[in-house]
């Protein structure tokens, strides 16, 4: 059974294979495009590309992490983690999910990398201790994280990082970054990264990137951060309900208080929604069930680089990092003491120059006559 | 089981929000103006248009709202493939409600179709050619070829 | 004859492990335990506010992804004295029972069960045996032939593509593989069905907390408002909600878990007699009734069990700083004041130092076990090593005489034909697991009830602002924080001073169960699991190794300490 | 011999430099404001006669001098130096070009009191060399004769003579234990010597004791125009000797407007120490015989009359009221300028431009801002009170041609007397 | 800094700081310059208090007399319009309070945005109206130097990228609020060493104006 034969079969094939109508396969591409944040007119493209795709590998690799991407990709509802990994890619290496451990695992890495070079694309959760740290801050099967990632990077058609950790740093390169843990794009170069942040990010956001990829054969229109637009092209406070409040100056002042109870704006809470990028607000959790600010929290603004050092999490967003007031008074009183310095030093010389004024006499003023 | 039915108050829908609060709905009002123009096109162009519902930033309510402006009309359909999808025209003739959703009943999208029929509802052109076949082959039941769904 | 067995990765778990097993011949002689990745959260912590500290710790685990927020925020509590209104008392409830249920549902279908389940194996399985079989240990209705016959074409076109994905390199066909092709066919179908439902458990804390993984949390309370007349607070409609959301998990855990534990544990009663371990278990308790200071009305009853004696059980006191300590003699830490001193996580400390504590410079093959060899600590209780977790509760619980836990542990025993001993045994862990699963969802509906109630009584509160402003605080403060993880006891102790963390230490359940030895070579609980009792029957294909690991559920990010190499400032924090 | 020089000049300048003047440099915010408020910008359109820009040395030496900030760009040589080249060209700008009336004081919205600061300049000016060739000539005249015109007791005397003549009242002279030593200006001698026989007039009717001196007569003070402590000091201690000597509890400034703040307000300032005796206005004092029922008038100016206030009685020392109280005593047809009081417009003269003689056109260029004034009301006369105000209204109206005489207050009052039986 | 975030977080952070500390110092210097150098005694006997007109003087100046209204309307009320809504916008957006109470623990009640967002509109237009006013007049022109332009396009700056924020005009939004912050930043740095001074100077400024002529019986 470890013999692979890698299909030929495209995915509208397989899935007739599976009884699946023209209809159902009108319905799948109708779901793909709105998973993928695209227009339902873009189905019709959709479906000839998906008549042509074929299931890709998948080899997922993750380093610092805490499996917490992984277990977002399980709540994914459209497409389910099943149909996923059953119809959609062959998610050849997987540390949470795979049946095999040890040195099976490995060798299922290795095969697919080599069965797929230059084709397979590898999805990278947690952040990766760099080259100039000890490499034996984070190991698998022996080897340095740093190691393993260039190693599978190597002959991969693009990297998919996934989560803040891969996409950022993300916690453990949060201040003063003990390990220092770096981001995917900060070490692989030549290839294509596709950055799909959030702590963790929304499932449908993880399998929309994948269904991009494998729909149309290219990565999708990227931001600055690589991130795709179609997810990250809008900011939470853009698209969030609650925006009116905000408009009409509306805010909760607590958790419990009439504003929160009727959904006014968590500015004030710290609501980091104005400067997070993240489709929270249309796509929801958890097959649409609610999203943070839904819930009554405010945005912790986790799809953001540095978004835990980018303040309290209940600071309100214009609110300094490490605004103080200890700091403005230090200031002040180094203010205090330089500004008497130099108001003594002007004083003296007040008193210098009355004293070098000389009197003038009518005799000297008669001499300009 | 649940003391909820104790509580005294509706549970469905959106009905349950107080009116007059003008936040409500915020997101609702700009799709049904999308929808208007739609209908439009429709009637002047027969362009037809379809409206990703996931994708709006409804807050809580709001779809519902959306959905009670729209109301019922007089038409449904239930397509079986890959999980039922559901079609129900709205009392707006040409305003289509299309629910997509999977084999346990998650919703995968959900449409609004402005048309004079939904997508989902005709027949696949590549079907429609074979159609004679099926049908020959159903009139002919020793030639072999099997109707096919698909 | 001395050979080195190997498996790293451990799959199927949260985080990096590797087990490295002597062998004695066919049987593990010693075995040893390495977290083989480190973040450095404590240090990360230090400086920030309290207040923000849950989401930060929250990160250890993305798995058991509420139980560091939930012990973050009860650290704080406790360290600044905050009560909590009984209506969040009673969400907290929901969400850790709904976390539990969760958990422990996708640990044994999706990380435990291929250890015992074979998916080749099922394409030879017949659909209508498999509907019999199903219908004859339970009412759950998916269980037609054509159901199951569908399921069986989904693999077969699956493993036909070539294309095996997770599913490639199991060791299928592997002798230890006892299930029938039915049996095993219906497995793989509740793995299926078990990720669809759990997806709908998830809900219940996207309803509270927004999201899942990582849902929100404050100290103080919790986050969502309760309104029944707004849209924008939890209403009617999301109590309906969630009462759906605990009939699902009862009906599933009551048809399906319960059901395929007993079936599949029947096929391997032979694992009630290997993984056995240390013999003392420990429980934080949790799930309070009412306030989390008193451990007399928790649901999970809070004590020592040592050498199996159920008939006493000790008292622990988090705050005594003779109980719990950490060792770091095999780990590569280094306390300023020996390697060999125990520290409570009050005084804890966190240097990282892998190369001069015996870290072997990657890529390697085989850690120097003589010196250090884990970024875990070896946390003792007055010096006891301990197990945590499920069997750990499950024991308490019946040695504290509670009704459903008798009830349940006797069925159990008399279904499978074992003795009481057998509980302490990889497949009793793995039985507890799924007992303690049954005991939660039953009591989750008793604290739903009590919501329902509270709010009719007209009592909503579910947030206590008065000591939200750090100005409100007093100067120096501390606290821990306990939580019954479903992998174990989890402790967080913080250190608050100005407004300001300035310490953080986490004890992990993890760190527990999979810590390395300590000073005096006490093995922990994994290790000391795999000892002396497995024979492998294939070296190569070691299944017996993670048939007992997977049975405590590993979850390592949790378990690795988190600190600062530059500073030497002190700080761990462990994950369950 | 001693000359003056920039170096002097900035030593000046920078003894003059205090809180205020740091305060006000520090708020300028080059808004133009006082611009508005200064009839020499107003009246010529020229940008460089705004106010603050007549300041630009003073502003130089404090910000070079006396800012941390000011040092370090001097550190890096980018600073601006004051030159006698510079000072040599705003000569004009702080001597011809304003009368130091303190209008854009009023106005300024950061608070600056400019006329404050161009008194200060002008310290600086005289020392570095700079001051007008007029001011100086008459600071010098005042020093060495006793009186910026050169005017002699006997010249006084001639009048005094004249005044017992044609009132039959007595004038005292030197009488020591009077209750007020009356001082008078060069100007009022010369060009209106009713003004003495009108007080003459009205002490005898309100009883009241006076007296002149003949050690000093002369109050108006130079060294105030020109803008030199050293010079004004010695002219006020002339006034306090004589006050000491004829032991007068108070004294009273002749009607000029400067020679009032200079003995009013600066005087104590300027010798350091404070009088033994008060300082009045004679428009104060009549009005506090007015209020005490001590004057007595009988019949009205029944033409439309105008008032103009001198700046430095009404704007620079709150006498205001008073000239109003006395008006409405004896016109019936009294109209305000429509910007009086404390803001009125001066009449271009004061500050020592009507000294100098150079700024004469100036002077009358400034002067149409008040005849603009005038016209909007129309009056048939002019009032005032300040002997340098009333000639320069009255060559200005000339100078317009505007048939519009200008009478002075005080003569006003006397006219109107009740006659004694 | 390698995106817009960092940017952002830089000036939220250490930029902050710095900006905050020169403020301080620079702005504490020059106030001990002036109060240091303080006033020679009085000795002319006084007609009235100084403290009374003073402090009234501080208050009273802000608006401007009768007389200057009429021959200068646009000056005044260009200046009053964009000074009140400069001000409102600072002290009555709701973001801007929280960063006031988050330093001085002192918070008040804010204006709903809207209204801050047709101020500031407001504002940006009469801040345009008076530089081509300082450009124009020819009294503005002639006293004009580097610094004035200097210190409009700053005050410029922070406006404009405020309600470029606003109005999330620019995208990403966070380079937007970046940008603001840092704009108001340099104007903060800037304040101590430049004009801007005035705006704590001038109370000062206008209490000693009231002062003397108030002692002179005149309120200024």
């Amino acid at each position: 059974m470890a013999a692979r034969k890698p299909t030929e079969k495209t995915l509208g094939e397989s899935l007739r294979e599976r009884g699946v109508s023209r209809r159902g396969f009108l319905k799948f591409c109708a779901a793909t495009a709105s998973m993928m944040a695209l227009p339902p007119s873009m189905v019709p493209a959709i479906a000839a590309a998906l008549e042509k795709a074929k299931r890709p590998s998948v080899i997922w690799l993750s380093f610092q992490e805490c499996t917490g991407c992984t277990e977002s990709l399980t709540r994914s509802h459209a497409p389910t983690l099943e149909d996923l990994i059953l119809d959609v890619i062959s998610l050849d290496y997987h540390h949470t999910l795979q049946a095999a451990a040890g040195d099976a695992a490995e060798q299922a890495r290795e095969q697919a990398m080599a069965a797929n070079a230059g084709e397979y694309l590898v999805i990278v959760d947690g952040s990766i201790p760099g080259p100039d740290s000890n490499p034996g801050y984070s190991t698998v099967a022996g080897h340095s994280n740093y190691a393993m990632l260039m190693e599978t990077v190597e002959n991969a058609a693009a990297v998919i990082a996934v989560g803040t950790c891969a996409t950022f740093g993300g916690l453990p390169g949060a201040n003063p970054n003990p390990t220092g843990a770096m981001s995917v794009m900060d070490l692989v170069k030549n290839k294509p990264v596709i950055n799909v942040s959030g702590c963790p990010p929304i499932p449908m956001v993880i399998t929309g990137v994948i269904a991009h990829y494998l729909t149309f054969g290219r990565l999708p229109e990227l931001d600055a951060y690589n991130r795709p637009m179609a997810f990250f092209g809008q900011s939470i406070h853009d698209r969030c309900y609650r925006r009116p409040f905000y408009d009409k100056g509306l805010f909760a002042k607590t958790f419990d208080d009439e504003g929160a109870r009727l959904g006014w704006c968590l500015y004030e809470l710290g609501c980091k929604g104005p400067t997070t990028y993240n489709a929270c607000a249309t796509m929801r959790w958890n097959d649409g069930t609610s999203w943070p600010v839904e819930a009554g929290h405010p945005c912790l603004g986790c799809s953001e680089p540095k978004f835990w050092d980018a303040g309290g999490f209940y600071n309100a967003v214009s609110v300094p990092t490490s605004a103080s007031g200890v700091n403005v008074l230090a200031a002040g009183a180094a203010g205090a003491v330089v500004g008497g310095a130099v108001a003594a030093l002007a004083k003296k010389q007040t008193k210098t120059a009355v004293a070098h004024r000389q009197p003038v006499t009518v005799e000297e003023l008669e001499a300009k006559l | 089981m649940s003391l909820l039915d104790e509580i005294p108050v509706v549970v469905e829908t959106g009905s349950a929000a107080p009116e007059g609060d003008s936040h409500r709905h915020g997101n609702a009002e700009p799709v049904l103006h999308e929808v208007r123009h739609a209908l439009a096109r429709l009637i002047s162009a027969g362009e037809t248009t379809k409206i990703d519902l996931k994708a709006m930033p409804f807050g809580p309510g709001d779809l519902e709202h959306l959905l009670s402006v729209l109301g019922t009309g007089e038409v449904q359909a239930s397509v079986d493939a890959l999980g039922p999808t559901r079609v129900q025209e709205t009392a707006i003739p040409g305003v289509w409600l299309v629910d997509y959703l999977n084999t346990e009943a998650h919703r995968l999208a959900l449409h609004l179709e402005i048309a004079t029929v939904p997508e989902i509802l005709c027949p696949q052109p590549q079907d429609l050619a074979d159609a004679i076949a099926a049908l020959d082959a159903r009139l002919n039941p020793d030639r072999s070829d099997p109707p096919l769904a698909s | 004859m001395s050979e080195r067995i190997v498996v790293d990765p451990v799959t199927r778990i949260e985080g990096h492990l590797r087990i490295e097993a002597q062998m004695d011949g066919e049987n593990i002689a010693q075995a040893y335990s390495s977290g083989t990745s480190v973040r450095g959260l404590e240090t990360i912590l230090k400086g920030r506010d309290p207040r923000d500290a849950w989401a930060f710790a929250q990160r250890i685990c993305g798995v058991c992804t509420l139980v560091h927020g939930i012990a973050s925020v009860r650290s704080v509590e406790d360290a600044l004295k905050i009560e909590l209104p009984p209506n969040a008392q009673l969400i907290r409830n929901l969400m850790i029972s709904s976390q539990f249920v969760h958990d422990h549902v996708m640990h044994f279908y999706h990380l435990h069960a291929l250890d015992w389940v074979d998916v080749v194996s099922s394409l030879s399985a017949d659909p209508k045996a498999t509907s019999d079989l199903a219908q004859s240990i339970s009412s759950w209705p998916k269980s037609s032939p054509g159901y199951f016959a569908d399921t069986q074409k989904r693999i077969k076109t699956f493993v036909e593509s070539g294309q095996l994905g997770i599913f490639a390199n199991g060791y299928w066909g592997h002798p230890a593989y006892k299930l029938p092709p039915e049996a095993n066919l219906m497995a793989v179908a509740h793995y299926l069905e078990a990720l669809a439902w759990q997806r709908d458990v998830a809900r219940l804390h996207a309803i509270f907390g927004g999201k899942n993984p990582h849902p929100n949390f404050v100290v103080g309370g919790v986050p969502s408002p309760i309104d029944i007349d707004s849209d924008s607070a939890i209403n009617a409609k999301r109590l309906a909600e969630v009462q759906q959301i605990l009939h699902s998990m009862q009906t599933f855990v009551d048809q399906v878990y319960v059901p395929d534990t007993l079936a599949i544990a029947s096929f391997y009663k032979d694992w009630g007699e290997r993984g056995e371990g240390l013999g003392n278990f420990m429980s934080y308790g949790d799930l309070p009734a009412t306030g989390t200071m008193d451990p007399a009305q928790f649901l999970f009853p809070r004590g020592v069990i040592l050498n199996r004696d159920l008939s006493t059980i000790h008292e622990i006191d988090l705050h005594d700083q003779g109980q719990i300590q950490e060792y770091v003699a095999h780990s590569w830490y280094e306390y300023s004041g020996g390697n060999d001193k125990g520290l409570h996580p009050y005084d804890g400390e966190t240097n990282l130092e892998y190369d001069a504590r015996g870290g072997v410079k990657p890529p390697y093959t085989q850690l120097d076990v003589n010196d250090g060899y884990s970024w875990m600590k070896a946390p003792r209780w007055k010096g006891h090593a301990m197990e945590v977790g499920p069997l750990a509760r499950v024991l308490l619980l019946y040695a504290s005489g509670h009704e459903q836990t008798k009830e349940l542990v006797e069925m159990t025993l008399t279904t499978l034909d074992l003795p009481v001993r057998a509980l302490y045994s990889t497949l009793g862990r793995t039985a507890a697991r799924t007992l303690e699963t049954k005991i939660l969802t039953d009591t989750a509906q008793g604290w739903y009830n009590q919501l329902i109630a509270n709010i009719k009584a007209g009592d909503s509160r579910t947030f206590n602002e008065t000591l939200w402003e750090p100005s409100s605080w007093p100067a120096e403060a501390r606290g821990a924080g306990y939580m019954e993880a479903p992998r174990g006891a989890l402790g967080h102790w913080i250190v608050i001073k100005n407004g300001k963390i300035a310490n953080y230490q986490a004890v992990v359940p993890s760190t527990w169960n999979a810590g390395p030895r300590d000073p005096s070579s006490q093995p922990g609980a994994y290790e000391a699991a795999l000892q002396d009792n497995h024979q492998l029957v294939d070296v190569k294909q070691p299944i017996e190794i993670l048939r007992t690991i997977h049975s405590f559920d590993p979850c390592i990010a949790c378990a690795v300490h988190l600190t600062d190499p530059d500073t030497g400032e002190q700080m761990e924090i462990k994950i369950a | 011999m001693s000359e003056l020089t920039l170096e002097r000049g900035l030593a000046a300048f920078r003894a003059e430099v205090d809180g205020p003047v740091a305060a006000f440099f520090s708020s300028c915010v080059h808004c133009g404001i006082c611009a508005q408020a200064c009839p020499f910008y107003l009246e010529t359109g020229d940008a460089k006669y705004t106010p603050i820009l007549k300041l630009e040395p003073l502003r130089r030496v404090w910000e070079n001098d006396f800012t941390l900030w000011g040092k370090i760009k001097g550190l890096f040589g980018l600073n601006h130096k004051v030159t006698d080249e510079m000072l040599a060209e705003w000569e004009e700008l702080l001597y011809d070009s304003c009368s130091m009336c303190g209008r854009c004081s009023m106005v300024c919205p950061v608070g600056n009191d400019l006329a404050l600061m161009i008194r200060k300049s002008r310290e600086g000016m005289v020392q570095a060399g700079h001051a007008p060739e007029g001011l100086i000539a008459a600071s010098v005249r005042a020093i060495q004769t006793g009186s910026p015109m050169g005017l002699q007791w006997k010249t006084l005397a001639v009048q005094i003579q004249h005044v017992q003549t044609s009132s039959g009242l007595e004038v005292p002279v030197d009488k020591e234990g009077a209750e007020y030593l009356v001082l008078l200006s060069s100007m009022e001698i010369i060009n209106f010597p009713e003004y003495l026989e009108a007080i003459t007039k009205i002490f005898d009717h309100a009883g009241v004791t006076w007296t002149l001196s003949t050690q000093c007569f002369e109050a108006t003070n130079a060294g105030i125009q020109i803008g030199n402590k050293d010079i004004a000091a010695q002219l006020v201690e002339r006034v306090v000797a004589a006050a000491e000597k004829l032991k007068v509890p108070k004294v009273i400034s002749p009607e000029c407007g400067h020679a009032f703040t200079a003995i009013r307000w600066e005087g104590p300032n300027l010798i350091g120490r404070p009088y033994p005796f008060r300082v009045f206005h004679i428009i104060e004092v009549l009005d506090e015989l007015r209020a005490s029922g001590r004057l007595k008038t009988e019949g009205m100016e029944t033409d439309r009359l105008s008032m103009h206030d001198p700046c430095n009685l009404a704007r620079k020392s709150g006498v205001i009221q008073q000239q109003r109280n006395l008006m409405n005593l004896v016109a019936e047809n009294f109209v305000e300028l429509k910007e009086h009081g404390k803001f009125q417009w001066c009449c271009g003269a004061g500050g020592g431009v009507s000294s100098n003689e150079r700024a004469e056109p100036l002077k009358m260029a400034a002067f149409k801002r008040k005849k603009a004034q005038i016209e909007e009301v129309n009056p048939e006369r002019m009032v005032t009170m300040c002997a340098t105000c009333r000639t320069q209204l009255e060559e200005g109206l000339e100078e317009f041609n505007m048939e519009i005489p200008v009478v002075g207050l005080t003569e006003m009052i006397a006219e109107h007397l009740v006659e004694k039986n | 800094m390698s995106g817009s975030m960092e940017f952002l977080l830089w000036t939220k952070g250490a930029m902050f700081n710095i900006a905050i500390a020169i403020f301080a110092i620079g702005l504490l210097v020059r106030i001990a310059e002036i109060f240091m150098l303080g006033r020679a005694k009085n000795f002319a006997e006084a007609r009235a208090g100084e403290w009374g007109p003073g402090l009234r003087t501080m208050f009273t100046r802000t608006v401007a007399d009768p007389g200057t209204f009429q021959r200068a309307p646009f000056n005044v009320v260009v200046g009053w319009v964009w000074h009140i809504g400069f001000l409102t916008a600072l002290l009555l957006f709701l973001p801007h309070i929280k960063l006031i109470e988050s330093l001085t623990g002192l918070s008040w009640p804010a204006l709903p945005n809207p209204v801050i967002s047709l101020v500031t509109s407001v504002t940006l237009v009469a801040l345009i109206a008076t530089l081509v006013h300082r450009m124009t007049h020819p009294v503005k022109k002639r006293i004009s130097t580097v610094e004035d332009y200097l210190v409009w396009a700053v005050v410029f700056a922070v406006v404009l990228t405020g309600w470029l924020a606003y109005y999330r005009l620019v995208n990403p939004y966070p380079l937007v609020l970046g940008m603001h912050i840092l704009s108001a930043e340099i104007m903060l740095i800037l304040l101590p060493f430049t004009k801007l001074t005035h705006i704590f100077t001038t109370f000062i400024a206008r209490w000693y104006n009231g002062a003397a002529f108030g002692r002179k019986g005149v309120q200024s």
